[in-house]
């Protein structure tokens, strides 16, 4: 394990920064953080989250897919593709290194996304043990252990110093790189993971159970709950844009006058218009709309996947949703009516 | 307050005057409160809340509720009687099928920093129902608000400044639009923004000119019906203070074309569906303020 | 996808010679949808005309572009030109690269370059055209003129004599308005009963007029050729039908202490009453207000004096339902109450009175039997003062009950009466006190000078400051403007020449019409100078004083225009609507209405449709319509619709995005 | 086809109402009054047509200013139609103001088919404001840029 | 003339009276009660103001003659306010006469309060000159 103080964790970050980009969680002046692309005076910050997750990096909100020149009555198709240079995400924490294999598992497995293997290729993701979760934290609940996240490297920060180690190749080909000091002492992070630990026990979802559901699937597609819980849903994207895991996406052109640019964003299955096709949508009330989101997280994801949940208990739904409405609620409600 | 809400709630439901009753449902912990219909006295006894937590303004449920078949009783603060009257002149409402029942409120506490009021209670506009059926606690005045000073102090800046922090406030826009779907005022059957025949249409906003002109039309769809009640901002994931936009126009209001509260009373005729002979010009904008 | 063809016209050197129109022509063959494009000499000469014909047939071309001069000169002789090449006429664009481009550029390449987007833009619109068809609606051959003075009087008889049915609706229980208690007329001086009553008795005999006197507008529907308006026929407690007008009634009711309008209250008739000796209809009309029987039940002496049973004290105010096809406003006019210019002691003494007060005072017919007498101690008056611009010309921001405009018959009628005084009755020294004396009209400065030269009125620049009754005499202290000097002079009478003021009743009748006024109550004229006499409301007309203060020439002048356009408007069978109107989408429209609120001609409605929503139930919702034959096209309430469900046909949002875009492209 | 020079041009989307302002521009072209190329001119019924989308298109799209031209106060075709404009163009312009988008970039002016010397002055002092201010990159759609 | 001339817009300033809306009707002078005994007259006054003719004014009796009774300014249809003119070359011409004649203790103890204010410094300036 790589040890270094904490007052050098800027120079740190510069010699990092020298050959790559780097991104780590900076306070967004608003009372929480985002990623934030390093340069001197960027500091990392305390907060347990951001307020965004990080499918960003591999999975941005728009991005251009390719472009069309109409040149007089002909159509020229143009890769408007560039190459993505490397990049590193420092700071990222268990509930959202492990949003990537979920995003993998739609977009790596055949038909391969392109546009998101070549980020993912270029990206080496640095994850931070939690140390303070938050009231909102349920990450356990589907066995994901906050003191222990993936990703190529993972660090803790314990006391005054930063510990660091390699997990993968891409990993360690970088922490060897940047001349840390290694150790062996690394009781003080032993020390951590047990405190930290604790708090989860203590957390108020921490109780909180992910039945399977996918026996008794019919019977959650039927239960009658579904229309109390989304009966004020307002068909807003906030939760599916905060979710680290939702990746649906909608292709869009856009005439620029001279041309077509096509781009590819995220959608959500909250919108009227998911899923729209020449005859309307399968979807068309909010009550189903609601149902589909959950019930694709927690029924028929697990199904396809070995039973994997697709919700990572990152908590982001549950502060951001406009009436309050959330995954921890349904599951409660479900868990109810399936016992 | 919260009990002898329950317990009125109860009463109109068993007397068979109400069919329902649109509240707020308690949750996980003490400040994530959802607006919920209530059928059943168990029901509201056990998780009927009213708090300094529930600021979703109930008054935008009831374009659907009141659509439906018997009566529903709902619970309005004096900000969202505004919307509610507004939403009633709009023919939004079924009036006949709403027994409204104004609520006492001393302010809602921001969910992102609990001690404090949220920014549009600390700078609350009425203390006043406008309207309603039965008030339970106290209905107070119309407030002397100082809501305008951050519109003022925007305006102060210079034109380079009050870019680079509209720049700043705008590009963190998710276009999630809570903000429109929270809205009262936007109750339209079909957004312009989700309708690809409309011309303004983008879900991929790919460029920062999408961003203004979502939120300048947003604000311009509304102006004149706003009723400031502040749930845009409520709702913004990225906490971008919408409600300077919508106050701007209601400030430009009042100072053009007189004093006016959208919703204070039903069926006024908004201030841009009016106009007086001598209204101020356009060329105003160039004569006030920074440059 | 559409087939376009494009005309480029040299306009001989006047486009040619600043506009490279062959490099123009060029430039557009590559726009998308463009299938033939072409310069051409004179686009607007029979040949051009013949070119675009032969090219829509020879291409299929479903929408053309004329690169010309302005649409204002041309539009129509292209689109004709098209509809005889079988295409829709609406399928046409101009593009002005004349008057807009050619003649204001003076260098080649940029005018050209401007005129190359100029017609992109056109081709971008036209792309999105869509054939348009005129709609028609029928129109209900009969008028309706509200107000029986000589403006109605007037309006209705050149209507029916057109053979046009037409019904006058009047307030009062007589139709004649003022004019009728108008003495004489100037500059003429004839008779105003002479020349009226004739017109009345012909309005009555006319098969083709019906009037509801006593009677009042009060509620319409409909547009333009299809009013459907409620006439309030109010209770008169006299059988129409069976009163033979004898009058005995109206000797025999013992309450006679009613004030007389007619008179403006200067005597007294009784509670049944007939307005005057030839009213039309000649009927007997018990005013409520005054009846015994009808407030205590107590009298009845009309009952039984009549011997054609006509009396019916159980009679209710009926409303009856007529169609029309044109309204015609002729609502007339007032004289303001000037009790609040205590400077002038109208309220303080009887010998102060207005024009229109000194007109029955003069009047054979009037309470004094044409003698003129002075009210407070019927005496005759040797000195008389009469006192201009009572309430005209008055400052905005008047506290008083002035009008900021001249009233502009005060001038004449003022030079009546005192011209009128002098002759009967030369021993009268007659003063009239004015600040200008304004007589534009034939024969009108003739007769002013008349009044001062011949029969020795006293014209004083200057105004009177105070009236001040003492001892039985008027004291009046004015100033001489010219002589520099404050003049006090003992009158017996002074007579103020009251503004005029729209009739009380145009207001609500305006809101009924969705018809505009200004601040002052006239009604508004569509266009100020080229459409005087119509509203902008379609088929609603102004007749006489209603529309702004007028002499009788001017008003019968206007009674005749108002008429020939309704005859207009009733000759046709149908209408053909402009097609170029808004259009509201039923599936957007959330019923919101606030389109409703600023469409100037009140041509949409909502009314609850169902709807089969997505998941097959079905909803009841409040939807906006556009009635295609009252809408203008003005395009307020598409840009009020926030969910663009409002749209304007042939300006439609769309249309004019692709403008947009081509220029700024 | 832009100028040979490299001078900077504006683009200037100006809404014309068709029957006052397009006539004045009309009898600006007859009195061969002059005024830059870089206007150009969209027939609206009337001021009240226009939409604050398209004055929005017109700056995404790469306009740099846009400009208003409608019957004078009272002379409204349709009686109302440009007072509701006052009122709407006089909000947007506000607002885009508030923005930070320079204001000189929008204008309203009242133009009658009698004033064609009106209407090429008023564009030859738009153009010049507008050439000053330079390009507008603060409400542009870099999407549609070249 | 004297070094610190009065012109016509001072007095327009202190009077805030729009001279051009008069319209020549002379109903201030035919209601002037103290007419006889002024030189020039109130529609004068407005008219000469309108035309800068201040000094004839300030030397002349009739400043003073005015009794500030208002009428004028009632009667006025066009609310020219003639009486505020004649005040406003009252100060201008106290002010350049550089002192003011007003003591408060001049004031007498009971004073009708339905007297407009303007009325009664007027009355003190008028009779202190």
């Amino acid at each position: 394990m790589y040890k270094l103080n904490l007052s050098e964790i800027n120079a740190f970050f510069a010699k990092i920064a020298q050959n790559e980009k780097l991104y780590i969680p900076a306070d967004n002046g608003k009372g929480g953080a985002r990623y934030t692309e390093w340069a001197e005076g960027v500091e990392l910050s305390n907060a347990c989250n951001t307020e965004r997750s990080a499918k960003d990096f591999f999975f941005p909100q728009t991005e251009n897919l390719v472009d069309f020149k109409v040149n007089g009555k002909k159509i020229e198709v143009i890769d408007s593709r560039e190459e993505c240079e490397d990049f590193v995400v420092f700071g990222v924490r268990a509930c959202d290194v492990k949003s990537f294999e979920i995003l993998d598992s739609v977009y790596l497995t055949d038909p391969i996304d392109s546009y998101y293997k070549n980020r993912r290729e270029h990206g080496t993701v640095i994850s931070l043990a939690c140390s303070a979760p938050e009231e909102t934290c349920f990450c356990r609940t589907f066995g994901i252990d906050a003191t222990k996240p993936a990703g190529d490297a993972r660090a803790y920060i314990a006391g005054d110093s930063l510990y660091i180690e390699a997990l993968t190749e891409k990993g360690s080909a970088l922490l060897s790189s940047l001349g840390i000091a290694e150790t062996d002492d690394t009781a003080a992070v032993y020390a951590q993971i047990a405190e930290t630990e604790k708090k989860l026990a203590e957390l108020p979802l921490a109780a909180l159970e992910a039945k399977d559901f996918t026996k008794k699937q019919l019977d959650a597609f039927n239960a009658p709950v579904w229309a109390g819980l989304s009966q004020t849903c307002l068909g807003c994207g906030s939760c599916t844009f905060v979710c680290p895991t939702c990746q649906c996406y909608d292709i869009k052109d856009f005439d620029t006058g001279h041309g077509i640019k096509r781009f590819r964003c995220w959608d959500s299955c909250m919108y009227s218009d998911f899923t729209m096709m020449a005859h309307g949508t399968p979807r068309n009330t909010q009550l189903e709309k609601f149902r589909q989101r959950f019930m694709h997280k927690l029924v028929y994801y697990p199904m396809n996947n070995d039973g994997v949940y697709g919700c990572v208990g990152c908590g982001r739904c549950l502060k951001k949703c406009p009436i309050s409405m959330n995954i921890v609620k349904v599951m409660k409600s479900l868990g109810e009516v399936t016992e | 307050m919260q009990k002898v809400m329950i317990e009125r709630a109860a009463e109109l439901l068993s007397s068979g005057k109400v069919n329902r009753v649109l509240g707020w449902r308690a949750g996980l912990f003490a400040h994530d409160n959802t607006p919920s219909v209530f059928t059943d006295a168990a029901d509201l006894q056990a998780n009927f809340v009213y708090n300094e937590f529930c600021g979703a303004n109930l008054s935008k449920y009831l374009v659907k509720e009141s659509d439906k078949e018997g009566t529903v009783a709902v619970f309005l603060k004096p900000c969202d009687t505004y919307s509610f009257n507004q939403l009633i002149a709009e023919h939004k409402i079924k009036r006949d099928n709403v027994y409204a029942i104004g609520v006492q409120c001393n302010g809602m506490k921001d969910v992102n920093d609990r001690e404090k009021l949220e920014e549009r209670c600390a700078s609350c506009k009425s203390r006043k129902h406008v309207a309603y059926d039965e008030l339970i606690g106290e209905s107070g005045e119309i407030l002397d608000s100082n809501r305008f000073d951050m519109v003022e102090k925007l305006e102060n800046m210079t034109s380079e400044e009050r870019f680079e922090f509209w720049r700043g406030e705008l590009s963190r826009c998710v276009r999630c639009n809570a903000c429109r779907n929270v809205c009262p005022a936007c109750t339209c059957e079909k957004c312009i923004f989700d309708n690809p025949d409309s011309g303004s249409a983008n879900k991929a906003p790919a460029d920062p000119f999408e961003e203004n002109l979502f939120h300048i039309i947003r604000a311009f769809h509304v102006a004149g019906r706003c009723t400031d009640c502040g749930e845009c901002s409520r709702v913004c994931p990225e906490n971008i203070p919408l409600h300077l936009l919508n106050r701007k126009f209601i400030k430009d209001i009042n100072e053009l074309y007189g004093e006016y509260q959208a919703g204070e009373t039903v069926n006024e005729r908004g201030p841009l569906v009016n106009y007086t002979q001598g209204d101020a010009e356009p060329s105003v904008v160039y004569e006030r303020g920074n440059s | 996808m559409q087939r376009i063809g494009v005309f480029v016209c040299h306009c001989g050197s006047n486009i040619a010679a600043t506009v490279d129109v062959k490099a123009v022509a060029e430039a557009a063959k590559h726009e998308s949808g463009v299938v033939f494009s072409a310069d051409y000499q004179y686009m607007c000469s029979e040949s051009g005309q013949d070119l675009i014909k032969d090219m829509i047939k020879e291409h299929k071309l479903t929408g053309i572009v004329v690169c010309s001069c302005s649409p204002r000169m041309h539009e129509n002789t292209f689109c004709k030109a098209a509809a005889a090449g079988g295409l829709n006429p609406y399928m046409v664009e101009i593009a002005n690269i004349r008057e807009q481009c050619s003649w204001i550029h003076k260098d080649m390449p940029s005018a050209t370059a401007k005129a190359i987007v100029l017609v992109r833009s056109a081709i971008a619109k036209v792309t999105l055209n869509a054939p348009l068809t005129a709609g028609t609606s029928p129109v209900t051959k009969r008028a309706l003129v509200i107000g029986g003075g000589i403006a109605g009087i007037q309006t209705a008889l050149d209507i029916a004599d057109a053979g046009f049915e037409v019904d006058i609706v009047e307030k009062e229980p007589t139709i004649g308005g003022k004019m009728a208690q108008i003495d004489k007329t100037f500059p003429t001086l004839d008779c105003a009963a002479c020349i009226l009553t004739p017109k009345m008795v012909e309005a009555a005999q006319n098969d083709k007029i019906r009037i509801f006197s006593y009677s009042e507008v009060s509620a319409v529907k409909g547009f333009v050729g299809n009013f459907t308006v409620t006439i309030k026929r109010k209770a008169r407690y006299v059988k129409e039908d069976l009163c033979t007008g004898c009058g005995l009634c109206t000797e025999k009711c013992p309450q006679k202490k009613v004030p007389n309008e007619f008179n403006l209250g200067l005597d007294n008739r009784r509670a049944i009453y007939i307005p005057f000796a030839q009213a039309i209809p000649k009927i007997a009309t018990i005013d409520p207000d005054y009846c015994t029987m009808l407030k205590s039940g107590k009298c009845g002496v009309c009952s039984k004096v009549c011997s054609a049973g006509a009396i019916d004290y159980q009679a209710k105010d009926e409303f009856i339902d007529v169609n029309y096809g044109a309204i015609v406003a002729a609502t007339g006019f007032n004289p303001i109450k000037v009790d609040k210019y205590d400077e002038f002691a109208y309220a303080q003494s009887p010998d102060v009175v207005t024009s229109l007060e000194y007109e029955r005072l003069m009047n054979a017919a009037g309470p004094t039997g044409g003698t003129l007498l002075r009210p407070s101690d019927r005496t005759h008056p040797h000195t008389i003062v009469f006192v201009q611009c009572v309430g005209s010309r008055e400052s905005e921001d008047s506290t008083k009950c002035g009008k900021s405009y001249c009233s502009k018959i005060c001038c004449m009628y003022t030079a009546k009466h005192a011209m009128l005084t002098r002759e009967k009755y030369p021993d009268t020294d007659v003063y009239v006190f004015y600040i200008d004396v304004r007589t534009p009209g034939k024969s009108f400065d003739e007769f002013y000078r008349r009044a001062v030269e011949q029969y020795g009125v006293h014209y004083i620049k200057g105004m009177v400051g105070k009236v001040t009754p003492e001892g039985g005499k008027l004291k009046v202290q004015a100033s001489d403007l010219i002589a520099g000097k404050q003049l006090h002079i003992d009158a017996d009478m002074v007579v103020l020449a009251a503004a005029i003021e729209p009739d009380k009743t145009a207001r609500p009748l305006a809101t009924l019409l969705t018809a505009s006024m200004d601040t002052n109550d006239f009604f508004t004229e569509a266009h100020p100078k080229l459409r005087p006499v119509e509203s902008p409301t379609a088929g609603v007309f102004l007749s006489g004083a209603c529309q702004g203060p007028k002499d009788i020439p001017e008003t019968v002048a206007q009674a005749g225009a108002a008429a020939s356009k309704v005859i207009g408007l009733l000759a046709k069978d149908h209408l053909v609507c402009n097609p170029c109107v808004a259009n509201a989408n039923e599936m957007l429209c959330s019923g919101c209405s606030q389109c409703e609120k600023v469409c100037p001609y009140g041509a949409i409605t909502y009314s609850y449709k169902e709807f089969r929503m997505p998941d097959r139930t079905t909803k009841l919702r409040l939807v906006a319509s556009v009635n295609a034959a009252v809408c203008q096209g003005c395009g307020a309430c598409t840009v009020t619709c926030p969910s663009g469900a409002m749209d304007l046909k042939g300006f439609s949002n769309k249309q004019i995005m692709a403008e947009v875009d081509a220029i700024c492209k | 086809m832009q100028m040979n020079d490299n001078t900077f041009r504006p683009k200037i989307v100006a809404f014309c109402c068709n029957w006052c302002s397009y006539a004045g521009a009309d009898l600006a072209g007859t009195n061969r009054l002059n005024y830059p190329a870089d206007v150009k001119i969209i027939r609206v019924p009337c001021s009240c047509r226009v939409n604050p989308t398209f004055v929005l298109r017109a700056f995404g799209r790469g306009a740099d200013g846009v400009i208003i031209c409608g019957c004078h106060p009272g002379d409204c075709h349709y009686t109302s139609g440009n007072y509701y404009a006052r009122r709407r163009m006089t909000l947007l312009f506000s607002m885009l103001d508030y923005l930070g988008i320079e204001r000189e970039r929008t204008r309203v002016e009242w133009v009658s088919a009698a004033e064609g010397a009106k209407f090429a002055q008023t564009m030859n002092s738009f153009v010049e404001t507008v050439t000053k201010l330079g390009k507008n990159k603060r409400l542009e759609d870099l999407r549609c840029k070249k | 003339m004297s070094e610190n001339n009065i012109c016509r817009e001072d007095i327009l300033r202190i009077s805030g009276v729009d001279t051009r809306k008069c319209m020549r009707c002379g109903k201030c002078s035919a209601t002037c009660p103290a007419y006889d005994e002024m030189e020039y007259h109130p529609h004068q006054f407005v008219n000469m103001v309108e035309n800068g003719d201040i000094e004839a004014l300030v030397e002349s009796p009739s400043l003073f003659k005015c009794l500030s009774c208002f009428a004028c300014i009632d009667r006025c249809p066009r609310q020219v306010e003639p009486a505020k003119l004649v005040e406003a070359v009252r100060s201008a011409c106290i002010r350049r006469q550089g002192h003011n004649h007003l003591s408060a203790d001049a004031i007498p103890a009971i004073l009708d309060p339905d007297i407009p204010q303007q009325a009664l410094v007027s009355a003190f300036r008028k009779y202190s000159e």
